[in-house]
């Protein structure tokens, strides 16, 4: 018979002392239905995380391969789908360079109205959805509810609510409407008053702050090497933004501030949106001020402008033009372009190579959320799993940028 | 843009840069392969240079061009102190992409970790000296690299079993949007490679 | 046991179980409505029924009757590795802890059969019992008082104490036997918070219990009736038991155990079908019993201000107003009305805070808990007994103020009472305003063509 | 895993009255407690946003309470591009869910793959599992998802599995400026004609009244 006395320190008690492994996504209601994370856990603290992305890998850089250059109009929306109007604006700035051609004023301004109104549908969707995985609904559904304002005058412009196609090689697709101002002018002013209405819910409440203060931060040399664009660099303090730095359209004769925070925690991602959200009105209701009412929308090239409807019907020349650009596609001069502006996220570069035919040879899209999605093991390792929400939600993944 | 860029890496590196050019404004600079970390870590470490933040990587197959280096893999640096930019190119690879490998610069910059998974995935170009050196958008089980020209745009390579339709009950077969000749720009060959035309 | 002492038995198990259940039900049902209304939107409106060819849509109080429905005839689930025993058993103890609580929470004063019976059919215009003093017991003729609880207990709140303690043991076997890691830390996080609630939760009673010298809950009641209600005399305990007792039903801003966007649905993840209706259902059913032990504790009861077991008496101090007899009927049913009504006034409370407020983070309940909640209720105990011990050692004069003070508190819930009444009637009949933020063409046309036309499905 | 309703459908027909009402009832229970579990993957998942948003609110037809558990939903929100590498992970979560099960193909891209062709993209979810209803739209308009909603409440409560698919409704505007309409109707051309011309009497009124 055994002992009964069996010597503790002797005997090998040995539990599993493995940590355990969780697999967190790709279906996981805060993995925003495209991002797996591979845990190691120690107890709730994530002793080690391995981030995979690709869950949403459509081949948007082979499709662009397949059409023309106006054919890629229709993949760009889809590839930052909260914003879509400032892919539309950055490729076909990107081809613009490439073309070596300018539009018209008028255009430049409108364009700049239309992407601060996508940026501002960006920001809502990301600090509402954010807000939602914390557990507090409400503040999502009045978020939402501001954005769909904006997708209002969005979809009276465009004819679409979220996926415009609105863009154009040269120009926009449509002119303003008559009413595009008024409805900007209004608009802005409720979407305002929404948010902070929202604001004051989120920002007062302690629990809100408790959960985003101190979580994730990082410094901002690190966030620089790793890549990092956009409202999450400025929020470590690096006041980093192509609208600034590098001005395109008309962002050098308009007056705006760069929010930054100081610690690149999750609150200040939060805070930094929310601010941005703030610029951008001013920038729209500069933009709605400056715009001129009367002129061209699209340049008068007619290597890559398609012709009016009206010179198609009743000239030859016309109506050659136009069969040409849509079947063969503008010929875009042979060369090699990276274009960048500042998307809803960071950097939204274009690398764009032709080879003189009117089928893009390569189209390579720099998204910014694919590094900052880069860096998110940095952020979660050594906290707690609950911290994955927050620092994911603010970190704004957008799957359809970040997968390709 | 200045030249003081494209300069500094002449006078340094001098016949490692093989050509240079500044098309659009875009300071370009075409180095060999061999130097391509040595050239990294000085645009890194440079003062005057000081290239600390990683844009962009990315692969472009040339399959025309034959044994002279068929993949050109491209990187993007900017300086947010400096506000200056540059592009780095390297042609690697034979037609069969033997010997397309390049050093990996991880170390450099950490945000270039995945952008090299990236392209080892998409354009199959092996980085040396990577960490972890994964496919990132594909599954494990895909064969080939997607962004290749020669990879058949429609060839898919289903990890689940399709349903039939017996099963289902219904025509599972739909017109795809664009058949093989079809929504295509006119005169290009190299990029239309579809299905029918490999099997 | 007399039969009819069984019968009575039988009744309020009835009444109260039915209570539960049904406000369970519907507060499944209040929960999303309410929420819609906060969050500007209309809410589950369409589960419609037909009788005679009239439709009824009831404001979609069917719809928690469709889910219950749709509950039971849903495919079951057991996991090939689960513990087979363990995880059929889990959803069971979880919704009967829950009923077996409610069992010593009294819902009105006890009834005296003597004023009934002999005067039978005229029971509703019958003399007033007396204010105190009890009714004579005289089983054999079915002369005895009925108190309106199951089980009158002795022990009262210790046995609410040992209860409430078990409802974990359905989430944490739940968590456990799942075979499921989401499930098992959602287990962990529920046992977690469980004692470290629980221990606030007896701890901020401990101030009333001194102070009401009782641990049977009716007399509790008929000690804040007599005085000041519990909420007057022992504040911060109040809004101690209430944090705790929300944390304890795992809602919002406490809901870690079944946290969505972190662990999917915690600990009953594997669930399917009646079994997580049974969950579902405890989770609510919870709310009852926490805002019945609230409202006894705290809220008087089954007590309405100045009104006693004899009738209306407004006094203040030795002033007596007012003093109105009432037959003994229409206080009882006054006052088992008064509890239900309270209790539906809680749960609404505590569903308006789910909707707004984020949930914690794991360390974060647990500093809460330990170090927030923890020190504040044994500070309450100490305060408590300080004060206590110097006002009955005070004199005569100290207790007539006391004796006013608690008649003011009396008064002050009579004034707040009123004034929330008169805003809710205001409220409701006061005209509504529509605005409208329609910015695009296309829903203005449509509005000019007079909304969207039900038409004919064509598909 | 039976396929409860099948059996069910049968059921109804050969045996009678009582077992149709039980069906009714089901069938009705059903309808207005669809639990949902939400696979968003995509663009659409910014118009599933707006669904449950103040201005069209899901919630009317009791399919709000979202479950992220597959074990309690009923309906399966496929929304979004399902890529290669997402296959296996949706056929998981289908097979997961417990009968009765729905499936509802947000989005052209779930139901067909829409304009990406190509060799990462799952052509259609019913590919991989069975589809109840689709709802095309690149992404599709609210309007068009609750729709779709109320053509999958319509099926659930008759009890029929065949795929659906959400056409276009009658437009009263394009009725009214002389379109050709083309109908389709099991009812007397003589019997809808005046209901008809009833409907583009009022809609012309609406339009000379309101520009």
């Amino acid at each position: 018979m055994e002992p009964l006395d069996i010597d503790l320190d002797e005997g090998e008690l040995e539990l599993p002392a493995d940590p355990m492994h969780l697999n967190m996504g790709p279906s996981h209601p805060a993995m925003h239905g495209t991002v797996r994370i591979v845990l190691e856990l120690s107890g709730e603290t994530i002793v080690k995380a391995d981030v995979q992305v690709g869950y949403l890998h459509r081949g948007f850089e082979k499709m662009c391969e397949r059409g023309t250059w106006a054919q890629v109009f229709p993949y760009v929306d889809r590839l930052n789908y909260v914003s879509p109007m400032l892919n539309n604006v950055g490729y076909a700035l990107a081809v613009e360079k490439l073309c070596g051609i300018a539009v018209p004023e008028r255009c430049q301004w409108y364009r700049m109205a239309l992407g601060e109104l996508a940026r501002i549908s960006d920001h809502l969707t990301c600090n509402g959805a954010m807000a939602m995985e914390l557990g507090a609904f409400t503040p999502f559904l009045w978020f939402v509810k501001a954005r769909e304002m904006v997708w209002d005058i969005l979809e009276e412009e465009t004819g679409a609510r979220l996926t415009h196609s609105f863009g154009r090689i040269g120009g926009m697709a449509n002119p303003p409407t008559a009413d595009f101002k008024a409805m900007c002018g209004m608009a802005v002013g409720k979407i305002l008053g929404l948010v902070e209405e929202g604001e004051k819910m989120l920002l007062k409440n302690r629990i809100f702050i408790d959960r985003l203060q101190n979580v994730g931060p990082i410094s901002g040399a690190e966030a620089v090497s790793l890549g990092w664009t956009g409202p999450c660099l400025r929020s470590t303090g690096i006041a980093y933004d192509i609208r600034k730095a590098h001005p395109y359209l008309k962002y050098d004769e308009v007056d705006f501030d760069v929010p930054v925070g100081t610690r690149g925690d999750t609150l200040d991602r939060f805070l930094c949106r929310l601010g941005e959200i703030r610029q951008s009105k001013r920038i729209i209701e500069q933009c709605i001020e400056r715009m001129p009412d009367e002129g061209p929308i699209n340049s008068d090239d007619p290597r890559v402008v398609l012709p009016g409807k009206t010179d198609v019907y009743t000239t030859i020349e016309g109506t050659i033009q136009h069969f040409k650009l849509i079947m063969e596609g503008a010929k875009v001069p042979a060369g090699e372009v990276y274009s960048y502006t500042e998307g809803g996220n960071g950097e939204l570069g274009y690398y764009l190579v032709s080879d003189g035919s009117g089928t893009p040879y390569r189209v390579r899209i720099r998204p910014p959320c694919f590094q900052i999605t880069g860096g998110l093991h940095r952020l979660i390792e050594g906290r707690m799993l609950a911290d994955i929400v927050p620092t994911f939600g603010a970190l704004n993944m957008i799957g359809g940028e970040c997968d390709h | 843009m200045s030249q003081l860029v494209l300069d500094k890496l002449k006078a340094r590196f001098g016949a490692a840069i093989l050509a240079t050019h500044s098309d659009f404004g875009d300071d370009t600079a075409l180095v060999e392969p061999a130097q391509w970390k040595a050239i990294s870590t000085f645009l890194r470490e440079d003062p005057d240079l000081d290239f600390d933040l990683p844009v962009d990587l990315c692969g472009v197959d040339y399959p025309s061009r034959g044994a002279a280096g068929r993949t050109e893999v491209v990187m993007h640096l900017y300086s947010i102190g400096k506000k200056h930019r540059i592009r780095l190119k390297a042609r690697v690879g034979d037609e069969d992409m033997d010997g397309a490998e390049l050093e990996s610069v991880t170390s450099i910059w950490p945000g270039m970790n995945w952008l090299e998974r990236e392209t080892w995935d998409m354009s199959g170009v092996r980085f040396v000296g990577h960490p972890d050196l994964r496919r990132i958008l594909m599954y494990p089980e895909f064969e080939g690299h997607a962004l290749q020209k020669t990879y058949p745009a429609d060839r898919i390579q289903p990890l689940v079993p399709y349903r039939t339709e017996e099963e289902a009950g219904v025509p599972l077969e739909k017109q795809a949007p664009f058949g093989p000749d079809e929504g295509m720009a006119f005169g290009r060959t190299a990029n239309n490679i579809s299905r029918a035309e490999v099997d | 046991m007399t039969l009819s002492q069984f019968v009575w038995t039988i009744v309020k198990i009835l009444i109260m179980a039915g209570f539960v259940l049904n406000l369970a039900a519907i507060l499944t049902w209040a929960d999303r409505r309410q929420s819609s209304m906060i969050q500007d939107r209309i809410g589950p409106n369409r589960a419609v029924i037909k009788v005679f060819g009239k439709e009824f849509r009831l404001a979609g109080l069917l719809h928690p009757a469709a889910d219950g429905l749709k509950f039971f005839t849903k495919e079951d689930f057991m996991p090939p590795k689960a513990d087979k025993l363990l995880f059929m058993l889990a959803p069971i103890i979880a919704m009967g802890m829950v009923f077996t609580l409610v069992t010593t929470v009294p819902f009105g004063d006890t009834v005296c059969m003597h004023e009934f019976l002999p005067r039978f059919p005229n029971i509703f215009v019958g003399p007033a019992v007396p204010r105190w003093g009890s009714c004579s017991a005289d089983v054999k003729s079915g002369y005895f008082p009925i108190d309106l609880m199951v089980a009158p207990l002795g022990v009262g709140i210790l046995f609410v104490f040992a209860m409430s303690g078990q409802g974990i043991i359905g989430a944490a076997i739940a968590g456990w036997s799942s075979d499921n890691k989401f499930s098992l830390m959602g287990a962990l996080r529920a046992a977690s918070q469980m004692v470290s609630y629980e221990v606030t939760l007896g701890m901020s009673l401990i101030g009333a219990m001194m102070i009401y010298g009782t641990v049977r809950l009716d007399d509790m009641v008929r000690w804040q009736s007599d005085h000041a209600w519990g909420i007057f005399v022992q504040p911060l305990a109040f809004f101690l038991f209430f944090t705790a007792a929300v944390a304890e039903n795992k809602r919002i801003p406490f809901d870690l155990p079944e946290a969505e966007s972190e662990l999917v649905s915690g600990y009953f993840t594997e669930y399917a079908g009646m079994k997580f209706g049974m969950f579902y259902f405890a989770e609510y059913a919870e709310v009852v019993t926490g805002s019945m032990l609230l409202v006894t504790m705290f809220l008087g009861g089954w007590a309405l201000p100045f009104f006693h077991r004899d009738g209306l008496t407004i006094a203040f101090g030795g002033v007596t107003l007012v003093h109105l007899l009432i037959p003994h009927f229409w206080m009882t049913l006054l006052g088992v009305l008064t509890f239900f009504g309270k209790v539906i006034v809680i749960c609404w409370v505590q569903v308006f805070v789910r909707w707004t407020l984020p949930r914690f983070r794991y360390d974060q309940l647990m500093k809460l808990g330990w170090r927030v909640l923890l020190p504040a209720s044994l500070a309450n105990i100490l305060v408590t007994g300080v004060v206590w011990l110097v006002l009955d050692e005070a004199g005569p004069e100290v207790a007539d103020a006391l004796r006013l003070a608690a008649d003011l508190t009396q008064a002050l819930v009579v004034v707040v009472l009123s004034y929330l009444v008169f805003k809710l009637l205001r409220g409701w009949f006061a005209p509504f305003k529509h605005e409208r933020t329609l910015l695009g063409s296309s829903a203005e046309q449509a509005g000019k063509l007079g909304g969207t036309k039900s038409t004919a499905m064509q598909a | 895993m039976g396929d409860v309703n099948r059996t069910l459908a049968l059921d109804a027909s050969e045996q009678g009255y009582a077992t149709t009402r039980v069906d009714a009832l089901l069938g009705w229970a059903r309808k207005y407690s669809l639990f949902a579990y939400p696979f968003v993957t995509a663009c659409c998942g910014m118009e599933f946003m707006a669904l449950t948003s103040p201005r069209f609110d899901l919630a009317r037809f009791g399919a709000e309470a979202p479950r992220f558990s597959p074990r309690q939903s009923d309906l399966l929100w496929v929304v979004g591009t399902i890529s290669q590498r997402q296959a296996p992970v949706l056929k998981r979560i289908y097979e997961q869910m417990m009968a009765p099960k729905y499936v509802l193909a947000f989005g052209t891209c779930a139901s067909s793959g829409g304009f990406y062709d190509n060799y990462t993209t799952v052509a259609g979810i019913d590919k991989i599992i069975p589809t109840d209803v689709y709802i095309p739209g690149c992404p599709p308009r609210p309007e068009a998802v609750m729709d779709g909603l109320m053509l999958l409440q319509d099926r659930i409560a008759r009890n029929e599995r065949r795929p659906g698919i959400v056409k276009p409704r009658f437009d009263p505007v394009q009725a009214a400026s002389g379109l050709v309409q083309l109908r389709r109707s099991a009812k007397d051309p003589s019997e809808v004609l005046p209901a008809i011309q009833q409907e583009e009497a009022k809609t012309k009124a609406l339009r000379e009244g309101g520009s």
